[in-house]
């Protein structure tokens, strides 16, 4: 078989719904715009299947040179391996399922073809992006996914808001990809090549660990991955990027494009244990993140955006995983993820409609009669994020985080401490979207029932939700290792320091405690007694602390003020170009000579005579003034 | 021997000229230009060139300005132009123009006097080594002056017509 | 006088000899046809007067003159030059005077004046000549005498003239008192003698810099030319724009060469200071000037300023690169005139730029002719100008004058800025209704006239070798 | 007085030069110039004479010869000039022969 | 000889579709249309020919010109010669076929104008005699200022005239510096020469090349043009027909960029490299200034020309970077710049054949009429912030890659200038396509004739971007020396 089908399909598929435009009826979009997801989804499965017998052999396939200048080289080499047959699979079946529902989402959009088209392309993208063998390829579909996304987050074009989401997204990741651009350039100047597995190899003998150059390179490295995976301090983008229709939030915002940051640093791994600092760095962050969302998701008056800083939070996770070295936590984590966030953002897409496009959890409520359908596969979803214990497939991704936060050689207390109080934070925004929408009174009629298309992957997602986490257990519960197993041969495994059980049990507890914890609050906040919660929040600090979290700590003002407006400020200022003032000057002052000059030319003969005169005058002084002085 | 004389002609020829020069009536100028030249031809006598000095009282002081005094007369420029020239000629107008030349010709006499020659005695050139320079050597010179002097009269015949009446249609602007 | 005096002095014979002739011609019969007919005839005569003289070159007529290559090709150059002159002379006049026929008089005693002056190497022939041009020149100035501006510029020029002519004389009775020659090799020999440059005669260098300044309009004795361009007829103007200052160019050259004036640092500095003067007062001026003939004047004070840095060079490049300039800036400037003398209705020269809006579109010929002109002055490839400009410039480098060239390069700028003014006018697309009422006169004669001057100035441009080789082989000669 | 008689003579003449050269500068009506132009020509003319007298040579003299016949025909054809200026503008201010400037 | 050819039918075209234009103005265009395509041919046929690597000079004619001054005429051809005649020769075409039915008044003086300036550009990229490179260089100005002049929007004459003084002013300091080195090179070997190769290698003190060197610089910087020379390009560019901007951007920028690879670098190596912090430098700084006031305009034709000058900064980045990959860089990002510059020109030239205004404010939600150029216009937005997959990417990505070892500092601000070049194309993509349509535009979307035009362009920056090997392969030879 052939991997490089995996991609391509999509991209085929992209063209021709391009290319057909408006020609194509509805259905053959549709058939086409999932089909051919359907099938990159079929090959994967099947290549997965082989590959899975012999899942020590990378599977790589030279589609084409690509350049080739000098020494340097990139070709369109794709590359299966145990992370990417991982990524492959989970972007080609929650893709599948995601535009499965979209076809029934949009299906009153009029540009339901270009919609499809991007889609398509994003797909396409995001598998080259994870199959990629160089890393110039990976840029490739780095970029793309870029491109797509900033296509779908603007989809509704006329509205400038949208293309002003659109546009941030795709600027701000772009700064991230630029320090990411200048890590492939110090990589190519040092290692020679871009060839994912050469640098792999290479890097352990071209540097020592904890060597400043490779420090950088994986610092730069994550740039690019904070980027594109909404972390700080780059995170400002994503909640706005919820302009975009909602399928689209689902799979790329949630599910798939913003977890390829995650994937970067996993493919890079060697050169991140290489640089310690790097990786405390990525935990750290991971950390902040994580519970900086954490509030900012607590306190979002829009059903999206709590799903958006719920998504930035739980990258967190998978972030601060990776600084831990737990690599296949964060991987096990990101499956999860995908499953739960692209059921929630799906279920709430269903809400949303129903409700005639409100976004707004204040207009919510009482839903759980209305849609019984979304109200389980909802809770589903609410519980597996929250981290219910046991019957979850988002506990055991994200409590091997937490335990590991704290017990990997590269774990702290500090760590452990933000991934509980993450915990608890997760559990109560999860549950206070959940009470708001589905519990009290209907705040807004009805408009109409998702349809079949829309309610078949929110099922299959949602028993993905339950089931997926037992290829996983901790050893204190069954020490399943199917995931980590499968990883092994790409990534090390994690290394802990401590590993009693005790500790490990304790740890358990006190995040199944907290999450719980957290509903229970929750519980209390919004059904419970809401006249004396909103009383506490109408307290002036807190309403300003609350406001301040809603905001999103701020980050866009301080953006605003320190780089965006002096940039726009100063463009503006120089719109008619300073430079070019000199020229207008120098032409100025060559029309003021032309004037001086002009008015010596009187027409009056005697003046002629006397500039005779003072010519010999001066001809004589000169020559006196030469000879004599 | 011709200290003296050359000094009393020049002083002549240099007030003279001054006084040509700060006239506001055309004729009394004239008349001071014609005495100013006749001091000139003297002090050219001195330089021992007596033809010259004959050819300076005959053509310069006697044709050139005769045809200028009848020139004057023929306008019949009298007193007004004299009024008007006397209120152009204003310290203002002709200060600095005046301290102009001077400075041009407080150079002129210092670059003269740098002479360094050894000085010799004046060589008197008689009329005829004039005469057989002109008619040898520079006999093209005499024919050329005949085409310049053609030139004068061909220029002065054309620009001194006086006006036909009748303008050519086109003309009239 | 011998026989090779004679004929070595052909040209110069058979044009004096014309003179004669067309004086009496005119008195018995007044007939502007016939007086153009002969004109033409003495300046082929002439001309071909040029080829028998070329046998016995270099032949000196002692003390006054001289004939050997270089004042040959410069008295191929000026007749020439007169002919097309003379050529678009007939229409001009045509309607514009009721007295035409001493026009062609003067044109030829003014032509005299500057083959003297081409071929002297004498102060008293080069005074002779130069008042033979000059007063010759009053005369032409002033001719349309209907006109109130050719009197004006007649007697502004005729004053500006004789004060120079006096500083002129001045000088070179100061260089004659302290040498004792007249004859340039004379008084290249005493200086040499000497073995130093006497203040005084370096005063009289300095005055005589005066007159030869004058004639060649160069700052600050340029004043007269704008108003005598706009005041001249147009063929006079022309006359006077090449003809007059190419005859003082190369007698400046061949009494340069004769003093070797390389020699006098002195020198050089006055030169090159008015050089770089006049660059930039000729373009300066030039700069949003309306009227094309002043336009015309100012540039060619810039082009005298172009000129003099090659003359400035002291390279032998220089002296080639200054008569190849000459030629170019013959052709061009007469070409320039000649589009003007053109374009003029019998009513009134056509001098505004309004004349020339949308000029291409309505007669496309003029206008590129014209354009090509102005691009030839502007100095662009393909023209006989870029070429000129070139060597101007390959003359400076070799010479190491890097800060006339640089002198040159920004005047160029400056200079173009009103070259393609003039150019996009020609090609402006004109509004309708806003035509202009002028009617060129378009003579049939003009414009074939204009066709060999751009059939020239383009061959030049585009194959310069021969000329260049016949530079060389003259200028060799003279050093 | 032991001044050198060819630098004296030179210094009358330069004197009577520069005298019709302030004549020209300061004088409005074009008669009253014509005239300070001979004077400067005559100046010259008897600058030449004492160079001559210098040297003992007849060139000298010969070129004073040749500038009265230049002064002549100068005189002749400005004055004719000058009468064609006069029934133009009716004056003989020569700043009002100013109509041509910039 | 068959260099030759290329100028000749470019030459004679131009005088017949001149005289062709009077009668029929088709015919005029045919002429036009089908000599490019003819010489398109021969070069494509030349370039398949030559595929695998076979010595650097493919071709070279020669003979005497003015034998006196050592000048001849002395045509070669290598492969960047062969790259830059390709893209003339098709960008030539498009511009042909763009002004079809677009330009109605005097069409045949137009396409004489046109073909003249290509020729003008034919014979810069193959002159390898310094006076005949000077003579070309010159005689391009003169059609292209007519080209402003003539058929250019309201400010036409201001920008014809910058845009001719500016590049005189620059090749005036040229022609000093040919001039001396050919007397530097007089003076050491006793040849009087113009010619190229002779002239290589010739030997000069420091300060001597460094002065030369900077004659030739500063007139490729103000054609190419860099940071402070670069205010002539806004105007010029703005107020060109559709057909004078592309050639503009196109191709007399490219001049710049050819000179600097061709002359300036192997003339005076030493030189250069000692001046090459300084040219970087303003290479970044034309791309960081370019891309900020392109972000700031409201005419959609400046704010595309602006883009020029931080593209264009790109190629002196990598020019001074002396390595193989920046120069391939180079060299891609000359031939791409053309295309999706000259595409965004074609398309706003089509705008404003349709709603008649260039200002920002005025535009907004064309997609919703016009799906088809709003694509076209999303691709080569996309390309000119260097999305991968597009030609741009390349080129941009190869100098920056080569320029990070010669400068750490400069290829990082360079690199930022990506971030600002997103900024601007997204604001342009927004001002023009997206958001709300307030004004009821009745248009048509791209046609036939436009849709040749834009698809032969999406093709060719899509290959460039898939495929570049072709264009790499063939300038590698070329790239050797830079080493």
């Amino acid at each position: 078989m052939l991997p490089a089908l995996i991609p391509i399909i999509p991209f085929i598929s992209a063209f021709l719904l391009m290319l057909g435009w408006k020609r194509l009826s509805r259905i053959a979009t549709a058939v086409l715009g999932c089909g051919s997801i359907g099938l990159a989804a079929l090959v994967a499965v099947i290549i997965a299947i082989q590959f899975a017998g012999n899942a020590e052999q990378a599977v790589v396939q030279h589609a084409t040179n690509w350049v080739l200048a000098g020494t340097f080289q990139a070709g369109i080499d794709f590359r299966l391996d145990a992370l990417s047959v991982v990524f492959v699979l989970v972007i080609t079946a929650v893709g599948f399922l995601i535009h499965i529902y979209a076809a029934g989402y949009m299906h009153d959009d009029p540009d339901y073809a270009r919609f499809f088209a991007c889609m398509n392309l994003f797909v396409g993208a995001m598998l080259t992006l994870v199959m990629a063998d160089n890393l110039l390829l990976l840029y490739f579909g780095w970029e793309g996914v870029g491109l797509c996304s900033y296509l779908l987050i603007g989809f509704w074009y006329k509205d400038p808001a949208n293309g002003y989401a659109a546009r941030k997204a795709f600027i701000v990741t772009r700064v991230g990809d630029t320090a990411m651009a200048i890590g492939l350039f110090m990589l190519f100047q040092y290692a020679g090549t871009l060839n994912i597995p050469d640098i792999l190899g290479k890097s352990p003998q071209l540097w020592t660990t904890g060597a400043p150059v490779v420090t950088i390179i994986a610092l730069l490295l994550l740039g690019g991955a904070v980027g594109k995976s909404a972390q700080l301090p780059l995170q400002t983008w994503l909640p706005d990027a919820m302009a975009g229709p909602t399928p689209v939030s689902a799979l790329i915002h949630a599910a798939t494009m913003v977890t390829a940051g995650v994937y970067l640093v996993a493919r890079m791994h060697v050169l991140f244990e290489l640089a310690p600092l790097a990786e405390t760095i990525t935990a750290v962050i991971g950390a902040i993140t994580l519970v900086l969302a954490g509030f900012s998701a607590l306190v979002q008056t829009d059903i999206k955006r709590v799903l958006a800083y719920s998504t930035i939070s739980q990258i967190g996770y998978m972030f601060l995983a990776l600084g831990c070295g737990a690599w296949s936590a964060a991987i096990f984590h990101f499956v999860t993820h995908a499953f739960f966030k692209a059921l929630l953002f799906m279920a709430a897409g269903a809400v949303i409609v129903a409700l005639h496009h409100e976004q707004r959890l204040a207009k919510m409520g009482g839903l759980r009669k209305l849609l019984p359908g979304v109200y389980w596969v909802f809770l589903i979803g609410c519980a597996s994020l929250a981290a219910i214990p046991f019957v979850t497939a988002g506990f055991y991704s994200k409590d091997q985080i937490i335990w590991l936060s704290l017990s990997a050689t590269h774990g702290h207390v500090a760590l452990w401490l933000a991934a509980l109080l993450g915990a608890l934070l997760t559990g109560m925004y999860t549950f206070r979207m959940f009470f708001l929408v589905f519990y009290g009174e209907a705040k807004t009629a009805m408009h109409h029932r998702p349809g079949k298309s829309m309610m078949i992957p929110l099922y299959i997602l949602a028993v993905l939700s339950t089931i997926a986490g037992f290829v996983e257990l901790p050893h204190t519960m069954g020490h399943v290792t199917l995931f980590s197993n499968w990883l092994h041969p790409v990534l090390p495994e994690v290394t802990v320091t401590n590993d009693s059980n005790a500790m490990e049990w304790a740890s358990q507890a006190m995040s199944a405690l907290l999450a719980i914890g957290g509903i229970g609050l929750a519980y209390a906040w919004v059904l419970l007694r809401p006249k004396g919660m909103s009383d506490f929040l109408e307290m002036p600090a807190i309403d300003w602390l609350r406001k301040y979290w809603a905001r999103g700590w701020d980050f866009d003002y301080v953006y605003n003020i320190l780089l965006v407006h002096p940039y726009i400020h100063l463009s503006r200022m120089n719109r008619k170009d300073l430079v070019d003032k000199l020229y207008t000057g120098l032409a100025t002052l060559m029309q003021w000579c032309h004037n001086v000059l002009a008015r010596t030319q009187s027409g009056l003969l005697r003046w002629y005579i006397m500039a005779v005169v003072l010519g010999a005058v001066a001809v004589l002084s000169v020559l006196i003034w030469r000879i004599y002085i | 021997m011709m200290g003296l004389t050359f000094y009393i002609a020049a002083a002549i020829a240099v007030i003279a000229t001054v006084m040509v020069i700060t006239r506001y009536n055309i004729m009394h100028a004239l008349l001071y230009l014609v005495v100013s030249l006749l001091a000139v031809a003297v002090v050219l006598y001195l330089y021992g060139a007596p033809f010259i000095a004959a050819l300076e009282v005959i053509v310069y002081a006697g044709a050139i300005m005769v045809l200028l005094i009848f020139f004057v007369m023929m306008l019949n420029l009298g007193k007004e132009s004299a009024i008007q020239e006397q209120q152009w000629l204003k310290p203002r107008i002709w200060i600095f123009p005046s301290l102009l030349c001077l400075v041009l010709l407080g150079e002129l006499v210092f670059l003269i006097s740098q002479n360094h020659q050894p000085p010799s005695a004046i060589k008197v050139v008689d009329p005829k080594a004039v005469g057989m320079a002109l008619f040898g050597p520079y006999m093209a010179a005499v024919e050329l002056t005949g085409i310049l002097l053609m030139a004068g009269i061909v220029g002065a015949y054309h620009l001194g017509r006086q006006k036909e009446k009748t303008l050519h249609r086109f003309l009239e602007n | 006088m011998s026989f090779v005096d004679f004929l070595s002095l052909g040209p110069l014979i058979t044009l004096c000899a014309a003179s004669v002739i067309a004086m009496l011609l005119v008195a018995i019969w007044r007939n502007h046809r016939i007086v153009y007919s002969f004109a033409i005839i003495a300046f082929l005569m002439s001309m071909t007067a040029v080829i028998p003289a070329i046998i016995y070159i270099p032949h000196p007529v002692p003390p006054l003159l001289v004939i050997d290559e270089f004042s040959l090709f410069n008295t191929g150059l000026i007749l020439t030059a007169g002919l097309i002159i003379l050529l678009l002379s007939f229409n001009y006049f045509e309607e514009r005077e009721e007295r035409k026929e001493e026009y062609y008089l003067l044109l030829i005693l003014a032509t005299i004046g500057a083959l003297v002056l081409v071929v002297s190497r004498h102060f008293m022939s080069l005074f002779l000549g130069l008042e033979i041009l000059s007063i010759s020149l009053y005369g032409l100035i002033a001719y349309l005498r209907a006109r109130a501006r050719s009197d004006e510029a007649g007697i502004k020029y005729l004053m500006l003239a004789a004060l120079s002519s006096a500083f002129l004389l001045f000088g070179m009775a100061l260089v004659y008192a302290f040498t004792g020659h007249m004859d340039f090799p004379g008084i290249g020999a005493a200086l040499r003698q000497a073995g130093y440059l006497p203040v005084s005669v370096m005063a009289g260098f300095g005055m005589m810099l005066i007159g030869v300044g004058f004639k060649l309009g160069v700052v600050p004795f340029h004043m007269w030319a704008p108003d005598v361009y706009e005041g001249a007829p147009l063929p006079v103007a022309a006359f006077i724009a090449t003809i007059s200052k190419g005859a003082m160019l190369v007698l400046l050259i061949r009494f340069y060469q004769d003093i070797q004036g390389n020699n006098y640092p002195m020198l050089w500095w006055m030169v090159a200071i008015i050089a770089v003067a006049s660059m930039f007062a000729g373009n300066w001026l030039a700069l949003t000037q309306q009227n094309i003939k002043r336009i015309l004047a100012y540039s060619s004070i810039a082009h005298m300023g172009y000129i003099l840095v090659a003359f400035l060079s002291g390279v032998q490049t220089g002296l080639e690169a200054l008569a190849f300039y000459l030629v170019a800036y013959f052709i061009t400037s007469i070409g320039a005139f000649g589009v003007v003398i053109v374009m003029s209705s019998s009513l009134q020269d056509a001098e505004t730029m309004a004349d020339y809006k949308g000029l291409f579109w309505r007669y496309p010929w003029v206008a590129t002719v014209f354009t090509a002109m102005l691009l030839s002055l502007a100095g662009i490839p393909l023209t006989a100008g870029f070429i000129g400009k070139f060597y101007v410039v390959m003359a400076g480098v070799n010479g190491h004058q890097w800060f006339l060239l640089f002198m040159l390069a920004i005047n160029s700028v400056i200079g173009l800025y009103y070259y393609i003014r003039l150019v996009a006018t020609m090609f402006a697309v004109p509004a309708p209704g806003q035509q202009t009422t002028v009617v060129p006169a378009l003579p049939i004669a003009g414009n074939i006239t204009l066709g060999i001057l751009t059939v020239l100035l383009i061959g030049l441009g585009v194959y310069p070798t021969a000329m260049m080789q016949l530079i060389q082989q003259m200028m060799r000669i003279l050093s | 007085m032991n001044i050198h008689p060819t630098t004296a003579g030179m210094l009358l003449a330069g004197i009577l030069f520069v005298l019709g050269l302030i004549s020209i500068l300061v004088r409005r009506d074009i008669i009253f110039m014509l005239l300070s132009v001979e004077v400067m020509l005559n100046a010259a003319g008897l600058a030449f004479v004492v160079a001559s007298a210098h040297w003992g040579r007849a060139d000298g003299q010969v070129m004073f010869i040749f500038i009265l016949a230049m002064a002549a025909a100068e005189v002749s054809v400005g004055l004719a000039l000058i009468l064609q200026l006069y029934h133009q503008l009716k004056t003989l201010d020569s700043d009002e022969a100013a109509k041509m400037n910039g | 000889m068959i260099l030759l050819v290329l100028l000749i039918v470019l030459f004679a075209a131009a005088l017949l579709s001149w005289i062709a234009g009077a009668k029929s103005h088709a015919a005029c265009r045919w002429i036009a249309l089908c000599s490019l395509l003819f010489n398109l041919g021969i070069v494509i046929r030349i370039w398949l020919a030559h595929t695998a690597i076979s010595g650097r000079w493919w071709y070279q004619y020669k003979i005497d010109w003015v034998p006196h001054f050592g000048i001849s005429l002395h045509l070669a051809m290598d492969g960047l010669s062969l790259l830059m005649l390709a893209l003339t020769f098709f960008l030539g075409a498009l511009a042909v076929l763009i002004s079809w039915k677009e330009l109605q008044t005097r069409v045949g003086f137009f396409h004489f104008n046109l073909l003249f300036v290509l020729c003008g550009i034919t014979g810069v990229f193959l002159t390898m005699d310094l006076f005949l490179f000077y003579f070309f260089w010159e005689m391009m100005l003169i059609p292209m200022y007519f080209l402003i002049g003539i058929w250019g929007h309201e400010h036409r004459e201001y920008a014809a005239n910058k845009f001719f003084l500016f590049t005189q002013a620059g090749g005036l300091l040229m022609l000093l510096a040919i001039l001396g080195l050919y007397f530097v090179h007089a003076a050491n070997t006793n040849v009087y020469t113009f010619n190229y190769f002779e002239l290589l290698n010739t030997p000069m003190e420091g300060t001597t090349a460094r002065w030369l060197m900077l004659g030739f610089l500063v007139a490729f910087l103000v054609k190419l043009p860099a940071v402070p020379f670069h205010t002539w390009l806004p105007d010029a560019h703005t107020e060109a027909p559709t057909a004078g901007s592309v050639v503009l951007a196109g191709l007399l920028l490219k001049t710049g960029a050819y000179g600097i690879l061709r002359f300036v670098l192997p003339l005076f190596p030493a030189a250069a490299a000692e001046i090459a912090p300084l040219a970087m430098l303003l290479g970044v700084a034309g791309i960081l200034y370019g891309g900020m006031l392109a972000f700031a305009q409201t005419d959609l034709k400046r704010l595309i020309a602006y883009t020029s000058v931080s593209h264009m900064g790109f190629v002196l980045l990598g020019a001074f970077a002396f390595n193989e990959i920046a120069y391939q860089g180079v060299v891609m990002q000359m031939i791409t710049h053309g295309i999706s510059t000259g595409a965004l020109f074609i398309i706003a030239g089509a705008l404003y054949e349709r709603i008649h205004t260039r200002n920002l404010w005025q535009m907004g939600g064309l997609w919703l009429r016009m799906p088809l150029m709003g694509s076209a216009a999303l691709i080569f937005v996309m390309a000119s912030l260097g999305l991968p997959g597009l030609g741009n990417f390349i080129a941009e990505f190869l100098i920056l890659l080569g320029s990070w070892p010669a400068s750490h500092l400069f290829t990082i601000l360079a690199t930022i200038g990506l971030v600002i070049a997103t900024a601007y194309s997204l604001r342009l993509m927004q001002k023009v396509f997206l958001g709300p349509c307030d004004r009821q535009y009745a248009m048509r979307d791209l046609n036939g004739r436009e849709l040749v035009i834009i698809i032969s362009l999406v093709i060719v920056i899509c290959w460039l971007g898939f495929h570049p090997q072709p264009v790499l392969n063939t300038t590698q030879n070329t790239a050797y020396v830079i080493r």
